[in-house]
């Protein structure tokens, strides 16, 4: 209905490759980052930006980097939570010993790390597949758990166990630490996401992300069509990682100003899986949809109660949640098992041919 | 050169292709799993430019021929010989950057991706550009995509399945997929193509484009091919030579016409006991 | 734009002189595109000139002279149409020629024309074309635009098309003077000169050569783009018969002189997408098309949901009511006038989408009539779709609807510069500027067809109505007597059953005798559909043609028919009396249509000689045997028992309510 | 450093056989929870495929019925009882709801259904029960709580505590009673029918939605008995969820369907965690019990994929 195609013809492999060939798309995608970079710094109050946009961001981006693994490379991984945690501490770390260098650098390079423990651990995905993979991937998410509570070196040997971020300031404005504003860091936050982002959706256009999609759909196929199995799942790996860890970095530096080993647990791992797979595997917008739900849903359950005049305590609202939440991964895996990308992919397919139904 | 291919009993090879040099040698090949013989001591060789029908009755080891040539088996016995050297134990993905494709008995397309991507995905070994430039998109990236994509639609425009360029190919009848995957072969522009059989599953009209097309890709490209197939009609036309295999023994080899007068291969087809 | 004016004086009066002009003044702007190799590769006026002229100069080389004829055979593709205008600056003259036409008729033409060159397609155009050796003695050389499979053959006389242009640009480097050479050479030419000899596919005997002047071309293509306002900013999509005169004026001699952009769709399989991604401005499309592309929308909403279908009726009752009127600018009540916008946003809108038709400005349907209802559709939607009346002997036009003067059942008024007038006899005749020089190498047909005063039998019976709108009726020849003198044209009665959807042909029998009998096809597309939707089992087309509720049906649509012949004082007389569905669908291949898809009715009344006497010997059915060709060219037969129906009669009389 | 690693624990396991004899025992006992964890995965994925995630939840579930309906007054067989019906509902509906319309999804899709059946369960056992550790009523159900001592002559001596001879012959009969149900009983034959072909179960006139519902309960029993064990031991708290990701390791070393596979499995990553954590634990700041299962599982996996009991499998192109 709202997609009017006549007359958008290609002329130029350029423009028949380019991320969004439809007119209306890119129309759409516009008003989204103008929203995202205009309307909501010049509307929205704190609270709507450090509990909402902030995290709603933070594990778009851990969802995005799952999506590579898991979605279009094929790989299962339990362990992205892990992931995301070598890269916060290795970001506190390098705060630490480099306390003059620019704070956003320095998580962006945290995520190598976190990217070159993903590939150790992605090693054995040339022998083993689907959930045998999950058992390697659970070894890593357990194995690093540990490895943040027991050595202390992590954490500079704070007695709380927990590191906290220093206060760091960029361009004279403070972007983190207790102090950075909700508005300095969200920007930080949703400029690093949608660089990644698009970064992340150049790669998966061209070779690179053909080869892992061939890894997904058809291994031995892609092996004699020349794909080098382990390096190709090893780069997936490495580059999944990689994003995770810089999610798990922005998620201490710019959320949550501190945290302890058990913010980076199995449970988180899943709470990504989850935006994976409602998202919908194999796609980037899905992975942001996935975030919205599992990370939204919860926050606006809770005020629900309040808003209805109903008192309820905290814990039972807690626990409600939780069922809600489960019924929900429930009833849409039912629905559509194929993520809310799909949903959203039939649903501007009837808008393209509407009114009619194919 | 070797004394195998020159015994009595096999058909001998026609002139033109004899004069012909090998693309590649196989010798006294064998081949078993766990004890179980899937190719006993075969030797046959594939000239630049023909077309080889490999045929045989089911279980014949035909396929496990081809997978023995692209490296997916790695024979126990034997020696294979490519463009005049002995190969050494290898991989699939050295088959294919030594330039050997393939296309698969049960169509093995890339079910999540479009027609053109599949296709593109031949030219995965061709596209150099490093990850860097690949994240940065526009540039070398996206010039090295834009030069593939014209061979890909080439190829396309080639096999007539322009209609089809952007639909999933999980979504194409039978006939169009095994199209699209001779198409992702092509793409590779391989020395050798395997064909396993790739009408296998055709109505008349479908296996005559497909016999059009392999035939167009030999003269047009001057790709080799070595194809396995049952219809006996089809290699009869296609196929410039035929080695026949059964339970896993070569029992002829020659031009279509003399494999078929011989009593070997009568006697393999209406199964007389060995 | 300021162009219309003065591209009716300048640009020249030949199309290479034209092709000078416009590199110089639209230069840039892109005059063709082709969907090729997944994208829409295009050519500026400037590479269009270049690539003529290097074609051009390279045809020269090898040795086409002034005078010879060039066949183009093949899809419409820009290689083929630069060819037609590369010939034509030597002084050459292109032979368009209906690509799928069987060896046969292809070697009857390019014989007759005396083709010395040919340009085509691909490989099979090129085995079509060696294999007529002995029919087309004077064919020298062939060029072909595609070079798949044609490697190993024989190249002597045989030619790549990029080759020939690449000798061109050779002869071109060694002299540059060479350009100016070529320019000066078609500088004399005038525009009385044959520009282009279109062989008319006819209905009766063999095919002839119309020979068309520039002046006829450019002067008609320059009225009929002042006529609705074309210019430089039209697209128009090239898809029909290169070898049609259609095509010609509107992807070529239009093009030319209008500047606007042609584009070549991908393939015929891709046509629905090539149009709906090109969306083109101007848009001519045979009433089949419209036809089909209608019948796939109701087949498509039949599948829909019930709220969306509720929705798509709702809002075509509202542009029924008031789509035409707001299209021809009438007064519309307020209320409907926002019904019409929102069904423009929720149905009209996204169904023009679909079709590619969004932008367009001015449609145009014409060759046969166009089913009132079809037709309607169209312009409810708000797409200006009009009729014309043209022959390739008036370099298409004759009539035209001028904007704001549609009626469904008349072809319009007079194109600028035509004038009309009736023969006794009810024939149409015209005089133009358009009017075709003469058929080639036969000039009997010539003036049996043209008079010493220019004036052209068009062949068809009609009459012009109270509003000054011409109404076609028949053929002329065709238009007959009943026994009790009533006046019979089966085309008229024909066309009123095909303007159902579910009958695809029909062929009506009458001069001469007592009473109509008419010959049905279903339409296969629409009925199939039918009777899936009814549970109504087939295993073939004869099947289902011969099934009881297929032939109660039709037996409504003859009646509804019948009904609307009797309040028709003209052609109460001729009500249709027997029917019967025919078992086989009626083909080309068989020789029962023509190429162009019309009825030979001779033909067919030969063929089913036995039908015939069943429709008029009261029997209500019969054994028949026919034979047919299939597509791989083997003959086969099928053999039927075929239904016969009478039909009652209504009072001649607008009273049709009195006859229930 | 090296002697560390390659001596000293061996040395330690030969001077204090006492603590080694004691050492093994925890393995054990661990390994027999871990196996009966494992049972419940296997009861399932044997059934449909489906690798059920809830396992554990389910076994904090029963555990915390069982405790919770004691607490509201209801003598203690009874609530076993009435437990054993809950369990029954919980299995009809996991299987009306999830499993049904999933059926023919892809593996990845029914785990995370599974996962949000956790979620869904965690929230309700919470909202009904309370979040709190719980003290499990062993006592009550009759089950022994004081401990032998063994001697072993001069060397020192083992305890046994009476609950964990329990739980292995508890185990033990479990086990030989689902044996029993799966070789000797029309439904047990029906099942395994169902594991290897599921239009041949069809075909025999028996209904997959039936067959799934009674594996779903079975596992269910399973993890009544395992939360039971579990809960005497320690608490019956939503920690215990953790441990059921153990299964996951013992699963990859017996195979996915094997019943004795499930209990080797456990036994050898009960043991090998407990000897591992003890004696080569403390060289890195201690605590590998929660990773070492994974690492014996990754290191297994990387020279048998196939498992322990798994054929070895040739890839066809």
């Amino acid at each position: 209905m709202f997609y009017r195609e006549a007359g958008q013809f290609k002329t130029s492999y350029e423009a028949d490759q380019s991320l969004f060939p439809i007119r209306q798309d890119r129309i759409g995608i516009a008003v989204l980052l103008l929203i995202a970079f205009v309307l909501i710094p010049l509307t929205a109050n704190d609270f709507f930006l450090t509990s909402i946009m902030i995290p709603f961001l933070v594990f778009s981006l851990a969802a995005i980097g799952l999506n590579v693994l898991t979605g279009f490379a094929g790989q299962l991984s339990l362990g992205s939570g892990a992931f995301m945690g070598v890269g916060a501490y290795a970001a506190y770390k390098l705060t630490s010993i480099f306390p003059d260098v620019n704070v956003i650098f320095l998580v962006l390079v945290s995520g190598f790390f976190s990217a070159a423990i993903g590939a150790v651990f992605g090693l054995p995905s040339l022998r083993i597949k689907g959930l045998y993979l999950a058992v390697t991937t659970l070894a890593a998410q357990f194995f690093l758990e540990w490895c943040f509570i027991r050595i202390p070196w992590l954490y500079n040997y704070n007695a709380s166990g927990a590191i906290e971020i220093p206060k760091r300031d960029m361009f004279g404005i403070t972007v983190s630490g207790a102090e950075a504003t909700p508005l300095a860091r969200y920007f930080v936050v949703l400029a690093i996401t949608v660089v990644i982002a698009l970064l992340v959706a150049n790669v998966l256009r061209g070779r690179i992300g053909r080869s892992w999609m061939m890894i997904r759909d058809m291994d031995i196929a892609a092996e004699l069509m020349g794909i080098r199995p382990l390096q190709t799942k090893l780069l997936a790996f490495g580059v999944s990682s990689y994003i995770c860890g810089v999610a798990g970095a922005m998620m201490v530096f710019f959320w949550l100003n501190a945290a302890e080993p058990s913010s980076y647990s199995i449970t988180l791992s899943f709470q990504i899986l989850f935006m994976v797979i409602l998202g919908g595997l194999g796609s980037l917008g899905g992975s942001f949809m996935g975030a919205a739900f599992i990370w939204i849903l919860p926050v606006f359950l809770k005020f629900i109660p309040g808003t209805l005049g109903i008192d309820i305590p905290a814990e039972t609202v807690e626990h409600l949640t939780f069922m809600i939440v489960g019924a929900l991964i429930i009833f849409f895996l039912i629905v559509e098992p194929h993520g809310f990308a799909r949903l959203w992919q039939i649903g501007k397919q009837k808008l393209r041919v509407w009114p009619f139904p194919y | 050169m070797n004394a195998i291919m020159t015994s009595e009993e096999m058909p001998q090879v026609a002139a033109p292709t004899a004069e012909r040099e090998d693309l590649l040698r196989v010798d006294n090949v064998s081949l078993s799993f766990g004890g179980v013989k899937a190719i006993t001591d075969i030797s046959f060789d594939i000239k630049k430019g023909e077309i080889r029908a490999i045929i045989g009755p089911n279980g014949a080891g035909k396929t496990s021929m081809l997978n023995v040539i692209n490296g997916f088996y790695h024979p126990q016995v034997g020696t294979i010989t490519w463009q005049g050297q002995v190969r050494r134990k290898m991989k699939p993905y050295e088959a294919a950057s030594q330039g050997i494709a393939r296309t698969f008995q049960n169509v093995a397309l890339f079910r999540g991706m479009t027609t053109l991507d599949n296709i593109m995905s031949g030219r995965s070994l061709k596209m150099r550009k490093n990850f860097f430039w690949q994240m940065m998109w526009y540039g070398p990236a996206r010039e090295e995509e834009i030069e593939h994509r014209k061979k890909v639609e080439e190829i396309i425009d080639f096999l007539e399945i322009q209609a089809i360029r952007k639909t999933p190919v999980g979504r194409l009848p039978y006939g169009l997929q095994k199209r699209v995957e001779l198409g992702r072969a092509l793409a590779m522009e391989p020395d050798l193509l395997l064909l396993d059989e790739p009408m296998a599953g055709m109505n008349l009209e479908e296996k005559a484009d497909m016999s059009r097309f392999i035939l167009d890709v030999n003269q047009e490209f001057g790709t080799t091919i070595a194809l396995i197939e049952h219809d006996m009609g089809v290699v009869m036309d296609l196929s410039d030579r035929v080695v026949v295999l059964d339970y896993g023994k070569k029992i002829a080899d020659g031009p279509p016409e003399e494999v078929q007068a011989s009593q070997a291969v009568i006697d393999a087809y209406l199964g007389v006991s060995h | 734009m300021a162009g219309l004016a003065g591209a009716a004086s300048s640009g020249g009066d030949t199309f290479p002189k034209i092709l000078l002009h416009n590199a110089k003044v639209f230069g840039d702007r892109t005059a063709v595109r082709e969907k090729d190799f997944g994208i829409w590769q295009s050519w500026t006026w400037t590479q269009v000139r270049d690539n003529i002229r290097d074609l051009s100069l390279g045809l020269k080389e090898l040795g086409l002279q002034q005078g010879q004829k060039v066949a183009i055979v093949g899809a419409n593709r820009p290689r083929l149409y630069w060819s037609m205008v590369a010939a034509q600056a030597i002084g050459a003259v292109p032979v368009p020629v209906y690509a799928d036409s069987v060896a046969e008729e292809m070697a009857y033409v390019l014989g007759h024309a005396e083709v010395a060159f040919a340009v085509v397609e691909d490989q099979e155009q090129v085995d079509k074309l060696l294999s007529m050796d002995s029919e087309v003695p004077t064919l020298k050389d062939i060029i072909y635009d595609e070079t798949r499979g044609l490697r190993d053959y024989d190249h002597t006389h045989l030619h790549d098309f990029a080759a020939v242009q690449a000798l061109g640009r050779k002869v071109l480097e060694k002299d540059p003077g060479t350009e100016k050479a070529w320019e000066d050479g078609f500088a004399p030419a005038k525009g009385s000169d044959i520009a282009v000899m279109l062989y008319t596919s006819g209905t009766t005997g063999r095919p002839k050569g119309v020979m068309l002047s520039f002046d006829n071309l450019i002067i008609s293509a320059r009225n009929a783009n002042a006529f609705d306002h074309l210019d430089e900013h039209e697209e128009v999509l090239a898809y029909l018969p290169m070898a049609w005169i259609g095509d010609h004026v509107f992807s070529l001699a239009q093009a030319f002189t209008a500047g606007y952009c042609v584009n070549c769709p991908e393939s015929l399989d891709t046509i629905d997408v090539d149009r709906l991604e090109i969306a083109p401005t101007y848009f001519f499309a045979p009433p089949r098309v419209f036809e089909s592309m209608l019948t796939s929308i109701m087949v498509r909403m039949e599948d829909a949901g019930k709220t969306k279908r509720r929705m798509f009726d709702y809002f075509m009752g509202v542009a029924r009511r008031s789509g035409e009127k707001i299209l021809n600018g009438e007064s519309v009540s307020l209320k409907d006038r926002l019904l019409y916008r929102l069904g423009e946003f929720f149905v009209y809108g996204p169904l023009k989408n679909r079709m590619g038709l969004t932008r367009m400005k001015v449609g145009y349907t014409a060759g046969e009539a166009i089913g009132p209802e079809i037709f309607r559709f169209y312009r409810a939607l708000g797409l200006n779709l009009k009729q014309l009346y043209g022959q390739t002997e008036a370099s298409v036009y004759i009539t035209l609807q001028p904007d704001g003067e549609i009626y469904g059942d008349t072809v319009g008024k007079p194109a600028p510069s035509v004038e009309l007038k009736i023969a006794e006899n009810g024939e149409v005749l015209y005089r133009s500027p358009g009017v075709f020089v003469g058929y080639y190498k036969n000039d009997e047909a010539t003036r049996s067809t043209k008079t010493e005063e220019g004036w052209v039998h068009t062949g068809d019976a009609g009459f012009i109505a109270e509003n000054g709108h011409l109404k076609i009726i028949d053929r002329a020849k065709d238009v007959g007597k009943l026994n009790d003198g009533s006046l019979f044209a089966p085309k008229y009665i024909e066309n009123k059953l095909k303007f159902f959807p579910n009958i695809k042909e029909a062929v009506a029998f009458g001069d001469g005798r007592d009473r109509v009998g008419v010959f049905i096809n279903i339409d296969l597309t629409a009925v199939g559909s039918w009777a899936e939707r009814n549970n109504v089992n087939y295993a073939s087309y004869q099947e289902l043609a011969a099934h009881p509720q297929v032939y109660a049906m039709i037996q409504e649509h003859v009646d509804q028919v019948n009904r609307d012949l009797a309040s028709e004082p003209m052609m109460a007389g001729a009500q249709i009396r027997r029917f019967l569905v025919l078992h086989k669908e009626l083909d080309a291949d068989d020789g029962e249509l023509t190429r162009t898809q019309k009825v030979r009715r001779n033909f067919i009344a030969e063929r089913y000689a036995p039908l015939i006497e069943a429709l008029y010997d009261g029997s209500t059915s019969k054994h028949v045997r026919t034979e047919v060709t299939f597509e791989d060219g083997r003959v086969g037969a099928i053999e039927a028992t075929v239904e016969i129906r009478d039909m009652p009669a209504h009072e001649a009389s607008g009273l049709q309510e009195a006859a229930e | 450093m090296l002697y560390d690693i390659f001596i000293d624990p061996f040395v330690q396991m030969v001077t204090m056989p006492d603590f080694f004899l004691q050492v093994l025992w925890e393995g054990f006992v661990t390994g027999i929870l871990y196996a009966l964890i494992a049972l419940g995965f296997v009861l399932i994925f044997k059934a449909s495929g489906v690798f059920n995630f809830a396992q554990g939840i389910m076994v904090v579930f029963a555990g915390l019925t069982l405790v919770g309906l004691h607490e509201h007054g209801i003598p203690a067989y009874l609530a076993l009882l009435l437990t054993i019906v809950v369990m029954g509902i919980l299995a009809y509906g996991i299987e009306r709801v999830v499993m049904r319309p999933l059926v023919n999804q892809p593996d990845i899709i029914l785990l995370m259904a599974t996962i949000g059946l956790t979620y869904f369960l965690v929230g309700f056992g919470e909202f009904v029960f309370g979040g709190e550790p719980k003290q499990m009523i062993a006592e009550q159900l009759g089950l022994p709580t004081g401990s032998t001592a063994f001697e072993m002559g001069e060397r020192g001596l083992v305890i046994l505590q009476h609950i964990d001879i329990a739980a292995a012959l508890i185990a033990i009969i479990m086990v030989t009673a689902l044996a029993i149900f799966f070789n000797k009983t029309r439904i047990g034959r029906a099942l395994r029918a169902v594991a290897d072909d599921h239009q041949a179960a069809l075909s025999v006139g028996i209904s997959l939605n039936q067959i799934w519902a009674i594996v779903w309960f079975a596992a269910g029993l399973v993890a009544l008995a395992t939360g039971i064990m579990w809960g005497a031991r320690s608490d019956v708290s939503f920690a215990l969820e953790i441990v059921a990701f153990k299964a996951l390791p013992v699963l990859i070393l017996g195979g996915f369907t094997s019943i004795p596979g499930a209990i080797i499995g456990g036994l050898i990553i009960g043991f090998g965690e407990k000897i591992g954590e003890i004696y080569w634990g403390g060289l890195v700041g201690g605590g590998i019990e929660s990773w070492l299962a994974y690492i014996i599982a990754l290191i297994f996996l990387l020279f048998r994929p196939q498992g322990l009991f798994g054929e070895k499998i040739i890839e066809r192109v």
